[in-house]
């Protein structure tokens, strides 16, 4: 099976400072790959480069054997890259429908001529997305706020939106980043359900950043731990759970919350 | 010495009632933890008792605050921090355009100019990334970097009470070790601690009494001890409840148990 | 040669009055977020003000400047309480659309105050020259200047205050801990509260100083040889080029801004005639106008300005 | 479409009646008396008033020429009104700002219910409406001096200027200067573009072409709130260093413009046109120069005139001084449209259309402020050019005195007027 | 549209499946057990979305409308005049407001384009004077072209113009203005020149001369009457194009990228691509509306499209609500009619003359209040006159349950 993702020698600077320093992965068609290292490590600034925000010194990233390097977002966007972003990146104004739709920008296609006149096919493929996301409604269980606007609601909620959001655009790959990030344990579960969901129903390889060891170490495929920029493990959770410089750059005295102390029933 | 929370109702634009008559109490020698799920009306609560709700078109409608049994007047921001109440907000909010020195030298508003440079000092030992990039703009620095820096501006202001609204959201594991400590660390320096966490297990595990927050009400209020050892909360906080096992097998219909709805 | 001398002369006189203007714009910018449209209104009721003072009163000039700044001042403060404190933490833009209905209103005030009359300020400096280099002469009471260079006093005048009233200004600003919470205001209101910082009281003090500001830039903008009317007003409005060239939150921007337009300004007026008469008439209002063009191509936050921080 | 018809306009116009068995009455004339009437049992004839009345950027000269009207038809009326009526000015004033649009707008509100229209200021707002008040034949009198009023093909005969163009007071302004200082051997214009420095800057030119004398390239500016300051003006003078200098801006403008050169050894002079005056001049720092070198020229008579009109208008004021000489323009101004209103009472049609129709040929005295005018016939023969010069003076109310009264020289009859100097576009 | 079925589908059975709404009928039936007791629940993504979604609102989009079409005929002439301005001004408010509102770019420029289309107007549709041009066209040409020729110089600044943000280019789109009043100055062929100005187009559309009077029946037309109508087809065509716009794909587009537009880059919107069209479409409706002004006031000079102007158009956006259409049309006639209101009002106050003398003078007073309801208007309701009638129309929705 050939990757979806390759990216290969990524370097990304800010001035003196060196973000990425050379990192390379694959991420394979269906996989669940989790990046995971300490903060500042340069996770979310991977998922940057990836998407297009930032322009990496060096290193080549490729969708299915494209290149993605100097893509604008929109063009990467086009080409089945969805992601959802640390600090909850809604348009707080609009009301939750009007996000999910937004998603669904690249898959309607008609002209403003034919906007302005709301007919054919503009409002054929109108009630098509809409169709789309009502689906996604139902899928997150949001149809209780889908008319609210997005800057009213909980933290926990806008993160579940912001997934229906990236959902909508029927990605290839969904980049998250930190998708349980503020939330309890049974928020923990069902993201962990949609997830898992996703992948199974639809298919979909997923990139996830994520600090919270329980979700990553239960359901990634693989797992990239990166520190100062620079890639210090890939593997198995199983494997890189173990791995000592794993433990002294990331885990630490944490990998306690992991394996004893209150949640000790948790690991195996 | 304790900061009090008198059945205080919190209502948005005239019409939404959030907070429904909630009463907690922090003692300056204690860790109080409030937990509740998203949308509980945590956020509102801290809002209501740092005087930032009118910016959120909202009110307290009834109830009061009082430190020390003394009422005070929590409807400006400003003197409930001179009072010696501070908070760090959810979500972060940095000045992104300022740098991280900057920042926190906005923290120490209230205090006198002197010995601003230990209290700096103190944080960058504290969070040494954030000595590395004392001149950088907050904005560029990674999510997990900005909420270090939150925390650190909301101890320049050498509060009695500090009110954390999710320190650990993003952080990693290992600075949440460290946010753990650095939290019994300012209760010892008496300092009052109201921790509003959805990792209930870090705040537990330190926190002296535990509140449990569910549409507005307080549904819960026991010692933390109690409360580690409730099955509820173990199953809907802490994840460790019956049938706890790997997120794999958890099932997306689970019901959902809620308290008094 | 002493054309282009004399001409920089007045150019710097002129900037040196944009830059308070700028200034005053951006000082109030830099603590609220807002473009105040009502500044020129300021700035033509602090040219009465001081005007009474000095010439229906018979105070010294400099007397007379000192009250009608203070007197502003605390006009502003009461404008800024009643109107623009009701939006703090809503959107700049409609705010500013507020300060375009005080602008209006102050407008009319000050046309009333005014009754049809042009005015004058009294200041020391009238139509008197330094002559640099050529004969000085005196022509019907007017001591002036032929051949040589002539630097009219009150633009000597306009730029040593500007200088030293910007200069100690920006001085406080940058050693008190106000400076930095009027910008954290500016910046985030909720987070600005958060800190202990009244946000009120930040755009008490910044509505103060730049009505102040636009006072003391009305009466040096009086101090011109000839008289001033209320329509004058308007004129403030070259202050925008100004602040977006230097970039709209540094007051070291508005300084050079003010400058560059004033001396843009002046060098245009004294040569465009004989180069390029084709432009049209009062070609060297579009001047600041266009260097703002190039500079926002350059920089799309003008020279000193603050680059917007954004990150994902 | 079919079924549209075309109609004339004037179908729907059925507000004519009889009053008294013998007069004939439209628009804004009614058999009740006026609000506040001064003759109870008079009916009332309303004039409209469109003029820059708050923040526009004549508003120092027009509040003083609106008070003076009001004052001269409250004149009017004490003395019994016109043919059984009082007339009013006051209900149809509206404030234009000098706004195209806003001037527009209220005329479009007022235009029905009124007789004639005593003030329209600016030359661009009322050719904005103009075509309207010909098709509604609404008598108005301008206060903008521009030369296309003479002419029928620009106003079909409805606009009732008074005095002289812009144009004209330049050319007769330089033949009393050559007169009075000698002929210059150059001359040159500085004014605002458009109707009124356009204007003027023609006459200048004509008068330099008629008399072998070099007119300079008209130096054009804009009032300070535009252009900050003159010296662009001051600059260009300079340069050519003309012997006289024709101004066409407004008061400030003046009194920078002549003392800044004054500062810098211009040994010209200044002949400043009807609006560049004002007393406050005379406490500005270009005082001196003002008054060693600066002549003012005006159609009507100064403040220190001697006319029974301008007695007249002094006494409607109880010995206070107004703020500048608006007043009197506004007095002026009145006559005309008296008189036009005196003639139709007198034809027995005080309709528009009756109105009008008395202009053509209507001589009209001023008593004395301003020469008798007759409208109509030909605009060069009919041409008011009488140019009463003034030299600033501070010990004469508002700071003008009269140094030569109804000046008229030779150039202006040698002109082809038979156009507008600056054409409208 | 096999994609959107895949992901149906799989959201199908992700949920279980088992719901009574059925996504694929297009009409998407709601059973009855749902729909009983909710009047408001929509039966169809399309009757949702539809302009008109409530019988309310087609009520009161038809009586307005009647009452439109009969005002000329109940009022006085100079109140029709007003009411085509007001129509006018809701027209080149709503231009505004796709670029300012919808689209977050604040833009002091309008005016200019205000401009550019009256001229491109005049020159079309005027005659010719005597140093300008004037071609005499039909309507039917003219009108189109004064969208075109403004649509198209806002295509050309607008990369330009995104480069900048927020207030700079609010001053950005000011230096427009000013370049732009200093070429039309020049322009004297085209804009009569400085101080003087030109006539505007005339008014023949389709050959028919609608400055005639017509008949038909008992119905007398004159021309302000038939501008009016000219000036409201346009409104409700445009209003209606432009709402239409806004409520698909494009007008989330504009939203997302007034909002935060690096999220909006990452969900596929293109940036330069979407301000551009906000700009250039923003400037097409200033066109049409200038040109109509344009002819509403009969001559035009250079100096009339000044930073007056514009501001006028901010006042009508911000005042009728930021991001509505209904809004900006109410908010234009606030901005039109008011100063008629307080001159009604304030004629009646006894001592307040139109003297020169006293406090202040009648038009100095209605200038104020103007002023003073502009900044209460905006103080106290932050959504404009339109979040006013949310806020009544919410409040009675709401009203027994306001939990
Ligand atoms: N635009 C930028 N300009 C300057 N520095 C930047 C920029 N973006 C990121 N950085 C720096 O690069 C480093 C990596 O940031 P990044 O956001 O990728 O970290 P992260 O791994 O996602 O951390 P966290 O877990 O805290 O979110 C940080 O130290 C940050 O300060
Ligand atoms: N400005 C507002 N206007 C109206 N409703 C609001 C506003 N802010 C919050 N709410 C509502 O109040 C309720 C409580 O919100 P709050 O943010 O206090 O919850 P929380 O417990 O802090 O949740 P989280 O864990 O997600 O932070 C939510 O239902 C939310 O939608
Ligand atoms: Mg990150
Ligand atoms: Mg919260």
């Amino acid at each position: 099976m050939t990757a979806l993702l390759t990216v290969d020698d990524l370097t990304l600077r800010f001035g003196g400072s060196t973000a990425l320093d050379g990192v390379s992965f694959d991420v394979q068609p269906g996989e669940l790959f989790a990046v995971i290292g300490p903060n500042g490590a340069g996770k979310t600034s991977t998922f940057n480069c990836i998407s297009g925000v930032y322009r990496p010194q060096e290193g080549s990233i490729a969708l299915d054997g494209r290149s993605l390097l100097g893509r604008a977002p929109d063009e990467v966007a086009r080409l089945g890259v969805a992601r959802t972003f640390q600090n909850v990146e809604l348009f707080d104004n609009l009301s939750v429908l009007d996000n999910l739709l937004l998603g669904r920008h690249q898959k309607t296609s008609y002209s403003w001529p034919e906007a302005m006149a709301w007919l054919g096919r503009s409002r054929r493929q109108e009630i098509a997305a809409r169709r789309s996301v009502e689906d996604l409604i139902e899928f997150l269980d949001l149809a209780s706020v889908r008319t609210m606007p997005v800057g009213i609601l909980p933290y926990g909620i806008r993160k579940r939106i912001e997934l229906g959001r990236a959902l909508a655009m029927e990605p290839r790959l969904l980049l998250l980043d930190e998708p349980v990030a503020g939330m309890n344990s049974e928020e923990t579960e069902d993201m962990a359900r949609f997830i898992l969901d996703i992948r199974t129903e639809l298919g979909t390889a997923m990139i996830m950043v994520e600090h919270d060891m329980r979700l990553v170490m239960d359901l990634a495929d693989r797992v990239m731990v990166i520190d100062f920029g620079k890639r210090i493990a890939l593997g198995t959770p199983e494997v890189v759970q173990r791995d000592p410089a794993v433990i002294a750059a990331y885990l630490g005295g944490a990998s306690d919350i992991v394996t004893d102390g209150l949640t000790d029933e948790v690991a195996r | 010495m304790t900061l009090a929370v008198h059945n205080i109702e919190v209502v948005y634009e005239d019409v939404m009632l959030v907070v429904k008559g909630a009463s907690i109490r922090i003692p300056r020698d204690g860790i109080v933890a409030l937990l509740g799920a998203n949308g509980a009306g945590k956020t509102s609560l801290l809002r209501a008792m740092t005087g930032l709700l009118n910016v959120h078109r909202g009110k307290i409608s009834r109830g009061h605050v009082s430190i020390d049994e003394r009422p005070v007047d929590v409807r400006s921001a400003p003197d409930v921090v001179r009072a010696g109440i501070s908070q760090v907000m959810e979500g972060r909010r940095v000045f992104v355009e300022f740098t991280v020195e900057e920042n926190l030298r906005v923290g120490a508003y209230t205090r006198s100019r002197a010995g601003i440079a230990e209290k700096l000092d103190r944080v960058y030992t504290m969070f040494p990334i954030l000595g590395d990039r004392k001149a950088q703009r907050a904005g560029y620095l990674s999510g997990g970097e900005q909420q270090m820096l939150a925390i650190g501006r909301a101890l320049m202001a050498e509060p009695h009470y500090i009110l954390l609204d999710e320190p650990s959201l993003g952080l990693a594991p290992q600075i949440v070790e460290q946010i753990r400590d650095l939290i019994v660390d300012i209760r010892s320096s008496g300092t009052g601690v109201l921790l509003v966490e959805q990792n209930a297990a870090m705040a537990l595990s330190i926190a002296d009494h535990g509140y449990v927050m569910e549409n507005g009400k307080i549904v819960m209020d026991a010692p933390a001890q109690a409360l580690r050892e409730d099955d509820d909360i173990r199953e809907f906080y802490l994840g460790t409840g019956v049938g706890a096992g790997s997120l794999r097998d958890v099932k997306h219909y689970k019901r959902r148990k809620r308290w008094l709805s | 040669m002493s054309t282009l001398l004399s001409s920089l002369a007045t150019g710097l006189g002129q900037g040196a009055v944009y830059a308070l203007i700028a200034v005053s714009f951006v000082i109030i910018y830099r603590a609220t977020g807002v473009l105040n449209f009502a500044q020129p209104a300021l700035l033509i009721l602090g040219t009465f003000a001081t005007s009474v003072f000095a010439t229906q009163i018979g105070l010294p000039f400099w007397l007379a400047v000192v009250l009608g700044v203070l007197i502003i001042a605390i006009l502003s403060v009461g404008i800024e309480r009643v109107a623009i404190r009701p939006m703090v933490g809503r959107p700049a833009f409609s705010a500013a659309i507020v300060t375009v209905g005080l602008f209006i209103v102050l407008l009319v005030v000050a046309f009333r105050l005014f009754d049809s009359q042009p005015r004058t300020v009294g200041d020391p400096w009238q139509l008197q020259v330094f002559c640099l280099g050529g004969e000085a002469t005196e022509s019907f009471g007017v001591v002036g200047c032929t051949g040589g260079v002539q630097i009219y006093q009150n633009a000597v005048g306009r730029v040593l205050i500007a200088l030293v009233v910007i200069g100690l200004l920006g001085w406080w600003l940058s050693r008190s801990k106000l400076g930095l919470a009027m910008r954290a205001t500016s910046l985030d209101q909720e987070t600005a509260l958060a800190q202990g910082i009244s946000v009120g009281r930040m755009f008490s003090i910044s509505w103060a100083i730049g009505g102040g500001l636009a006072a003391l830039a009305g009466a040096l903008l009086a101090a011109n040889g000839s008289v001033v009317q209320a329509t004058d007003a308007l004129f403030a409005l070259v202050a925008l080029p100004a602040i977006i060239i230097g970039g709209l939150d540094s007051l070291r921007g508005a300084v050079v801004g003010g400058l560059i337009v004033g001396l843009s300004m002046a060098l245009t007026k004294t040569y465009q005639t004989t180069f390029a008469p084709w432009l049209g008439t009062n070609f060297e209002n579009v001047v600041p106008y266009l260097l703002m063009l190039i500079v926002l191509l350059v920089r799309p936050y003008g020279i000193f300005g603050t680059r917007e921080v954004q990150r994902v | 479409l079919s079924a549209c018809t075309q109609v004339s306009p004037d179908d729907g116009d059925s507000d004519e009646s009889m009053e008294g068995g013998e007069m004939v009455t439209g628009a804004g004339v009614t058999s009740d008396p006026c609000p506040d009437a001064v003759n109870a049992d008079n009916g009332c004839i309303y004039l409209g008033v469109l003029s820059d009345l708050t923040e526009g950027p004549f508003a120092a000269l027009a509040v003083p020429i609106t008070d003076g009207q009001r004052a001269f038809w409250a004149q009017v009326n004490a003395d019994g009104g016109i043919g059984g009526y009082d007339i009013d000015i006051d209900t149809y004033t509206r404030d234009t700002k000098y706004q195209a649009a806003e001037h527009s707008a209220q005329y479009q509100q007022i235009a029905g219910n009124i007789a004639g229209i005593a003030q329209s200021l600016g030359t661009v707002n009322t050719e904005s409406v103009l075509p309207d008040m010909i098709e509604r034949s609404l008598v108005t009198v301008p206060t903008s001096w521009w030369s296309g009023y003479a002419f029928e093909d620009y106003d079909d005969g409805i606009v009732m200027e008074t005095g002289y163009s812009y144009c004209t007071e330049a050319l007769v302004g330089l033949d009393w200067f050559a007169e009075a200082n000698g002929s210059p051997t150059t001359v040159q214009a500085v004014g605002y573009p458009g109707d009124y420095g356009g204007d003027s800057a023609e006459g200048v030119q004509r008068w330099a072409d008629l008399n072998g004398v070099t007119a300079l390239e008209a130096i054009g500016t804009g009032p300070n709130q535009v252009v900050g300051n003159q010296d662009a003006v001051v600059a260009g003078v300079l340069a050519g260093s003309p012997d006289v200098v024709v101004l066409s801006v407004g008061p400030a403008e003046t009194a920078e413009i002549v003392g800044k050169l004054a500062a810098s050894g211009f040994q010209g002079r200044f002949l400043g046109s009807l609006p560049t005056w004002n007393p406050a001049l005379l406490d500005s720092p270009a005082a001196p120069a003002l008054t060693a070198l600066y002549n003012h020229m005006s159609p009507y008579e100064n403040w220190d005139g001697t006319s029974a009109s301008i007695e007249a208008m002094k006494a409607s004021l109880n010995g206070e001084l107004p703020s500048n000489g608006g007043y009197i323009i506004g007095w002026a101004i009145g006559y005309p449209l008296k008189a036009a209103l005196e003639a139709a009472a007198d034809a027995g049609d005080l309709t528009p259309q009756g109105i009008a129709a008395v202009v053509d040929g209507l001589t009209v005295d001023f008593e004395g402020m301003l020469q008798p005018h007759t409208y109509g016939g030909d605009p060069q023969a009919n041409a008011n050019q009488a140019v009463n010069i003034g030299a600033p003076n501070a010990e004469v109310e508002l700071g003008i005195e009269t140094i030569e009264q109804f000046y008229t020289g030779p150039s202006f009859d040698q002109t082809d007027y038979s156009s507008a100097c600056a054409a409208s576009g | 549209m096999t994609t959107t079925r895949t992901l149906s589908d799989a959201s199908h059975r992700l949920t279980g499946g088992s719901r009574t709404l059925d996504f694929h009928d297009s009409r998407g039936l709601v059973s009855r057990a749902i729909s009983r007791g909710r009047p408001g629940l929509y039966t169809s993504y399309a009757s949702d979305s539809a302009l008109l979604n409530t019988p309310a609102k087609r009520w009161w989009t038809l009586v307005l409308l009647v009452i439109a079409v009969a005002a000329p005929f109940l009022i006085a002439a100079d109140l029709t005049y007003l009411l085509t301005l007001a129509v006018i001004y809701a027209l080149g408010g709503i231009g505004l407001n796709l670029l300012t509102g919808y689209a977050g770019q604040v833009s002091l420029g309008h005016a200019f384009f205000l401009g550019l289309g009256a001229y491109t107007a005049a020159v079309l549709g005027g005659a010719p004077g005597n140093v300008t041009w004037g071609l005499q066209w039909d309507l039917a040409l003219v009108l189109p072209a004064a969208a075109i020729v403004p649509g198209v110089i806002g295509l050309i600044v607008a990369p330009l113009a995104t480069r900048v943000r927020g207030l700079y280019l609010a001053v950005l789109t000011l230096g427009l203005l000013i370049v732009g009043e200093q070429l039309f100055k020049i322009m004297t062929p085209i804009t009569g020149g400085q101080g003087v100005g030109r006539g505007v187009a005339e008014r023949t559309l389709f050959g028919v001369d609608l400055d005639a009077t017509y008949a038909i029946g008992p119905l007398v037309i004159r021309p302000e009457t038939s501008f009016f109508y000219l000036s409201l087809v346009l409104l409700v065509v445009l209003g209606i194009a432009a709402r239409n716009l806004m409520r698909g794909r494009y007008g989330r587009a504009f939203a997302a990228v007034r909002d935060r537009d690096i999220a909006a880059e990452v969900m596929g919107v293109n940036l330069l691509r979407t301000k551009t069209l906000a700009f250039a479409l923003s400037s097409a409706y200033a066109g049409v509306a200038g040109a109509l002004f344009s002819m509403l006031i009969g001559r035009i000079a250079p100096e009339q499209w000044n930073l007056f102007l514009s501001i006028d158009f901010l006042a009508v956006i911000v005042i009728g609500g930021i991001a509505t259409i209904s809004g900006t049309i109410i908010g234009a006639c606030f901005v039109v009619l008011i100063p008629r209101v307080l001159e009604e009002l304030t004629h009646i106050i006894p001592w307040i003359t139109v003297s020169s003398g006293g406090l202040v003078n009648v038009f100095q007073l209605q200038t104020i209040i103007f002023g003073v309801l502009i900044i209460l208007f905006i103080t106290l309701e932050p959504r404009g006159l339109y979040g006013l009638w949310v806020r009544v129309r919410n409040y009675f929705k709401a009203w027994p349950f306001s939990y």
